[in-house]
């Protein structure tokens, strides 16, 4: 097959000895990270005690439970988990568009290619970052205080600590922006609003329609704070089925929340398609 | 009366009991009677935890809260203005029940002393009969660091779990709420067939033996905002007092037949729950030094 | 010897290739011309199947490419070495890396999937880049190189896939004069010393004449052309770019135009 | 100014416009709808969510008493005025707090080792066949439709209670979620270099460590620390499974009233994911390394 | 009329512009040559102030360009429009938004956020959309077109910018030949119909002599040649590149090689 004439091992070996005696240190330094993570890993296996003997006996009961949930009913629950499913889509729909609204100009505060001094970007990160922080209970607690028990509570819960998230993940999505696009507004005359809205907007709008649909799928399925702040909830519904070990309750309750999320998922891929667009031509 | 136009709207909050499930459906029929006696409208509303229902009352845009005793307790001490108007009558005419330590009947453990280095699986830090009490009578029977006396003390987080946890062999002791033989987490998992032996037949009550029972405890109160008028809170208590006989239904209802009726009661009541929580938190502090 | 018969290609109801049939002899350096979007890439993609032909045949040295599968298929495409407009290097990995992808096929998988690469492919791909005088930046990340160095490392891997028959598509469209001289004559050298077929998809009616022995001319999926360069008059250009022959000469013009010579607004914009 | 352009006669420019307008009309039909119906479905979700932006405004004050109150000792002074008594558990919560990071890590390390091998197949630009497409995204939708608290409670009646519950629950979940965020990821890759590996006859195997891997790593890695720092204030909810660490001693103390005791918790995570972001940002920049050249 | 006086742009310590002075008079073809890193992209970027000048000045028309701020400064660009090698388009936007952003420097902020163009300015960019013969695809998104109907685009947008000066860095480097001829022939049409001046980075000195009026050779930052293209020797040619001279040149070569007329492995590829 080979036309090509066999090549000087040895006389290339003597020239580019980097090449071929690749030092220590760089042939090492990938291996001793991985073993350093797996090392972790298993201490942390053993400290939690893992046992592959609990495992086996564990996933045979898994089994038994899988059997238990065929097939699906939802008893005479159903017009209550339909309830209790719309309340927490409009909860989750609500709180996490007002989140996305007041993250996007912060976040753009937080991004290193629209703020490039240190100095200003770090107060702006850890801000997000302390919202963040703060576990989700106490937003229900704090906005309980000014608005009641209630699921407009949980909104405004669901929107503070969301925005932490968006805060963050919309300012990854800035930096990751083509500086081009931007450049071609600014050499034209434009300002930093033009920047921003003609060079960046257009170009991280398809990532931030993507964040906030999962946000909005995955508050819809979160059992915590819609539950707290009294709006019910099916993930509420979910929990309580599963504690009392209803589990054709639970089987049904999966689906019908794995639906809702399917359909949000059609939409977030729908949307995104329609934003990127057919790629280029080459 | 001049109330109805300056609380033209009443918000009723209930937490959920450990294992009550379509706590709405129960409670609907129950709050349209209560605004019907009222004359305004009642809001119902289902928190999943106690800490918000007393932040909610702080504010006060709560008003009327049904509450669990060590949570009132809780409530009071933290300043909250709220006062107890009545508590549940359980079908046996008594208005407490009983926190008890369970381990399983084929074990060898008869008391306390004998589960040293053992697992205690508790419920969750602000249950009365699961966390509070057990820590107390632990304290009486002179186990004051239970963390310390026992291998492992764990959160199962509902009264439940406790008995799950115990019938697996997870733990070796189980702190748990109980009425009677009839009334009891216990009993009502065992009713729905919740628990299994390993070969998968269910298990009996002989299953389990208690091996210590508490001070009973007070059946937790309903309490009302401080700050109302003094004839809402009337017309309030009344129509509580009232309900099984003017609208047996709706109270049935509520109560599955478990309950015969509300018991007046006062704050002075759960005074005896002030000091065990005081208790409690004294044990924080303990630790810390 | 590679035989096409019949080649057709569809995309949805268009053809893209249209019952193509040619053969090629080895050694020699054919270039595929034609208007965008004639099929020119798509019939190169096919012989690597990259693309699934619709029917028809390929056949290389009596066998039936068309019909491989699995590891036929990946030593097929081996043998088959492909070079692109766009080069389809891995940016973020270094120049030495790039190369020795064409060595995947040879290797085995827990090899190149760890990264340790035999010494004796090591030094084929050093000596590759040598040949292009790219030895120095192998440590690289070929991003960071310029459209000329990088579309030399894609001849280098190429090359290191000791290969049969090289598909280049438009392998200097990206490029800037200079680095189309370069990479052409790096074709001719590899084409003319080692005997390695080149097919060669151009775009420039100029280049093609300088530089292949044959050229097959396409339209709308067909063959409409197949001879050697001297064979192809300015009558059939015009005619297989359905244009002003002039257009297709595509070079710079030869003396600087002044103001009374220059098109007028439109004219050559329309084009 | 020099004008380098001859306006058009309008005649000539209201047939060009009236094409243009075409054109974008299609388009904007279909954007203004979607706007409709989003707005429409938000005017539903708050009658819904019983959104009362009187009571709101009204009582905003009320923002900062939650506030107050977790920033003042029991003694009534403000918590910094004393740090002894504010952080009087430091020892047991940083105990908690490394508890609690093992816990995530096992967890989110599991969840994102099976994510990173199943999210190739559950991208649409690398995935060997639809079926296979299809059953891994199915998968990986159930995966992170049921809650992990849901996990945790089938894992605890499974396995028994203690930390595995809770890490196989957290593993689970994060599969799921990162699993998505993974293959959309890949489905932005540029697939140019894909072409060229499989160009040379490499196995898919290889296509996906030598010409996906490359461009995806950076987004990997802070998809899964941003999913380890979820995790770590999340395990609060695993503090029933017996996987608590320091979230659960958090929900003890705002349950309790502990008030001072909230925020020196809240503190020492908020401190966490300081660190957990600033890492992320070092990671990304190591990772994407110098910018291409122009 | 510009003038650039001892204009130095440093990054760390190394000089991009080292020194640079030279003034240009309206309406002239300037063309900038020089090796890849000779400074070529930063000179013009410093002109319309995309890059901070470290020391020295820009005048034009007696405004110190340099010290412009703020509104100025934007108006400062409009005047001046930059083109780019990878044209810089809003890829997601169509064609005509795109050559529309050439009128940000005039439209009040509120009109062009919600995009809310005005008339007159619609018909400007829709003429020089025309202009291009580009009219028909006003609707398409930008990042669908090839890439010579991208660079045209941004002629379109420069224009609309109704500029003094057309600054062009590599505008053709990444077009095929075909394409580079219609965006030259563009940017002459505009600099001889409409004496807008254009000064152009060109990599390929066959272009630039064909082309410009004047050349400006520059290496390692300094400008070392300024004057009309004839008097660019050869000689002077092969130290601006530090080159063998017939590498420069660029273009294909005139007849076909044969096989002993082909350069012998690594010489040309040296290069
Ligand atoms: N994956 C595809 N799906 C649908 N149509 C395609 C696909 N690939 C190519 N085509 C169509 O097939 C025809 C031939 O395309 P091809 O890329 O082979 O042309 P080409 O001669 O290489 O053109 P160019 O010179 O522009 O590269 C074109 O009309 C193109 O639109
Ligand atoms: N932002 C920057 N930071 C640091 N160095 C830079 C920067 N921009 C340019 N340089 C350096 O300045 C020098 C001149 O770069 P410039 O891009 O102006 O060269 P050029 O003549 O345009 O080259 P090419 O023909 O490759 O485009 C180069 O050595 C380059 O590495
Ligand atoms: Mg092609
Ligand atoms: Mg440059």
């Amino acid at each position: 097959m080979s036309q090509l004439p066999k090549p000087d091992t040895d006389a290339l070996r003597t020239k580019y000895p980097d090449v071929f005696d690749r030092p220590a240190s760089a042939r090492l330094a990938m291996p001793a990270m991985i073993l350093a993570v797996f090392a972790i890993f298993v201490f942390g296996l053993v400290d939690l005690g893992f046992s592959p003997a609990k495992l086996v006996s564990g996933l045979s009961q898994l089994g038994w439970i899988t059997v238990m949930m065929i097939p699906p009913d939802p008893g005479s629950s159903l017009p209550a988990y339909l309830a209790a499913l719309g309340e927490t889509l409009s909860i989750a729909l609500l709180g996490t568009t007002l989140a996305a609204v007041a993250a996007l100009p912060v976040s753009l505060l937080a991004a290193r290619n629209i703020i490039p001094s240190n100095l200003l970007r770090f107060p702006v990160r850890r801000f997000l970052d302390s919202v963040r922080g703060v576990d989700t209970l106490i937003w229900a607690l704090v906005w309980i205080n000014v608005v009641g028990l209630g699921p407009f509570a949980g909104v405004l819960a669901i929107a503070l600590s969301d925005f932490g998230a968006f805060g963050k993940l919309f300012s990854e999505a800035i930096e990751a922006a083509d500086r081009k696009q931007v450049e071609g507004i600014r050499a034209s005359g434009g300002n930093a609003l033009h920047e921003i809205r003609f060079g960046l907007m257009p170009q991280v709008l398809p990532v931030i329609a993507g964040q906030v649909l999962y946000f909005i799928e995955s508050n819809t399925r979160s059992a915590t704070i819609i539950g707290i702040v009294g709006a019910g909830g099916i993930g509420l519904q979910l929990a309580e089925q599963i504690r009392v070990l209803e589990w054709q309750k639970v089987s049904f309750l999966i689906l019908m929340i794995l639906v809702a999320v399917a359909a949000i998922d059609w939409i977030s891929g729908k949307l995104r398609f329609a934003i990127i667009g057919q790629r280029a031509i080459a | 009366q001049d109330w109805k136009s300056k609380y033209p709207e009443l918000t009723f909050a209930v937490v959920p009991a450990e294992n009550a499930s379509g706590v709405t459906e129960r409670w609907t029929p129950f709050v349209a009677y209560l605004s019907k006696e009222l004359g305004i409208k009642v809001t119902l509303r289902i928190a999943n935890d106690y800490a918000a229902v007393i932040e909610g009352q702080r504010a006060g845009n709560i008003h009327i809260a049904s509450y669990g005793s060590a949570s009132f307790a809780r409530a009071r001490l933290t300043g909250v203005k709220t006062d107890a108007f009545a508590n549940d009558i359980n079908a046996d005419g008594s208005t407490g029940y009983y926190s008890v330590f369970f381990v399983k009947a084929s074990s060898s453990y008869k008391n306390i002393d004998q589960l040293k280095g053992k697992n205690l699986g508790l419920v969750d830090p602000n249950s009365t009969s699961g966390n509070n009490v057990p820590r107390f009578e632990l304290d009486k029977l002179g186990i004051s660091d239970a963390d310390g006396y026992f291998g492992k003390v764990v959160f199962t987080g509902s009264h439940e779990n406790a008995m799950l946890a115990l019938s697996q062999g997870t733990v070796e002791v189980a702190a748990n709420q109980w009425t009677n033989d009839e009334d009891s987490t216990l009993s009502q998992m065992l009713h729905k067939g919740m628990l299994k032996n390993a070969d998968g037949s269910p298990m009996k009550k002989d299953d389990f033996r208690i091996i210590h029972k508490s001070a009973p405890i007070i059946n937790g109160p309903y309490a009302y905002n401080s700050d109302l008028p003094a004839d809402l809170k009337a017309a309030i208590a009344k129509a509580f007092t009232e309900a099984p006989t003017k609208d047996k239904a709706a109270f049935d209802r509520l109560s599955d037949g478990q309950k015969k009726g509300f018991n007046p009661a006062t704050t002075k009541d759960w005074d005896g729950t002030i000091e065990l929580i005081k208790f409690v938190d004294a044990l924080r502090k303990k630790k810390a030094s | 010897m590679l035989v096409v018969e019949g080649l057709t290609c569809r995309f949805g109801t268009k053809a893209a290739v249209d019952n193509a049939s040619f053969s090629i002899q080895p050694g020699s350096f054919v270039g595929v011309i034609g208007r965008s979007g004639a099929g020119k890439s798509t019939l190169l993609r096919m012989i690597n199947r990259l693309a699934e032909p619709s029917e028809g045949r390929i056949l290389f040295e009596g066998v039936d490419v068309t019909a491989l599968r699995g590891k036929d298929l990946r030593q097929w495409r081996a043998r088959s070495a492909m070079i692109f407009q766009q080069f389809n290097l891995v940016g973020r990995l270094d120049v030495l890396t790039n190369v020795l992808m064409g060595r995947l096929a040879e290797i085995p998988s827990w090899r190149s999937l760890t990264q340790l690469w035999p010494q004796e492919d090591r030094a084929l791909a050093m000596s590759a880049l040598e040949q292009f005088d790219m030895a120095g930046i192998a440590a690289q990340r070929a991003d960071q190189l310029s459209g000329g160095q990088q579309q030399r490392v894609a001849i280098a891997r190429a090359l290191v896939q000791e290969p049969d028959i090289i598909l280049a598509d438009e392998p200097i469209a990206s490029l800037d004069p200079r680095n189309t001289r370069i990479v052409m004559d790096a074709l001719l050298r590899i084409n003319k010393h080692f005997g390695i077929t080149v097919i060669c998809n151009l775009h420039s009616l100029d280049l093609a004449r300088s530089y292949c022995d044959r050229l097959i001319g396409m339209s709308a999926g067909r063959v409409v052309f197949d001879g050697a360069p001297e064979t192809l008059t300015d009558r059939i250009a015009r005619e297989l770019y359905d244009l002003e022959a002039d257009d297709v000469m595509g070079a710079a013009p030869a003396q600087a135009p002044d103001g009374a010579a220059m098109p007028e607004l439109g004219t050559a914009a329309a084009a | 100014m020099a004008n380098a352009i001859s306006i058009l006669p309008d005649q000539q420019l209201a047939v060009l416009n009236d094409t243009y307008r075409k054109a974008v009309a299609r388009k904007r039909l279909k954007v203004t709808l979607a706007a409709v119906a989003f707005f429409a479905a938000l005017i539903i979700a708050a009658i819904g969510a019983e959104v009362n932006l009187r009571t709101l405004f009204s009582y905003f004050g009320n923002f900062i008493s939650y506030f107050d109150r977790i920033l003042t000792l029991e003694d009534g002074t403000r918590v910094w005025t004393n740090f002894g008594e504010w952080f009087w558990g430091w020892q047991k919560w940083l105990k908690m707090l490394g508890e609690t990071i093992l816990i995530s890590y096992v967890g989110t390390l599991t969840g994102a080792v099976i994510a990173f091998v199943l999210n190739f197949f559950a991208a649409q630009n690398t995935s060997p066949a639809p079926w296979l497409r299809f059953v891994v995204r199915r998968l990986l939708e159930f995966a992170r439709t049921v809650p992990g608290i849901v996990f945790a409670l089938i894992f605890v009646i499974a396995f028994g209670l203690g930390p595995m519950a809770g890490v196989l629950a957290i593993a689970v979940h994060s599969a799921g979620a990162l699993g998505k965020l993974f293959s959309e990821i890949v489905e932005n890759a540029d697939m140019k270099p894909v072409e060229g590996v499989r160009s040379t006859g490499a196995s898919w195997l290889s296509c996906m460590r030598f010409a996906v891997l490359p461009q995806v790593t950076a987004g990997y890695a802070s998809y899964a620390l941003l999913r380890f720092e979820i995790n770590v204030r999340e395990a609060s909810v695993m503090g029933f499974v017996g996987a608590g660490g320091i979230g659960q001693e958090l929900v003890v103390a705002i349950r309790k009233f502990y008030y001072s005791d909230v925020s020196a918790i809240l503190v020492t995570i908020i401190v966490t994911v300081f660190v957990i972001d600033i890492t992320t940002g070092w990671l990304r920049g190591k990772l994407f390394g110098k910018e291409a050249r122009a």
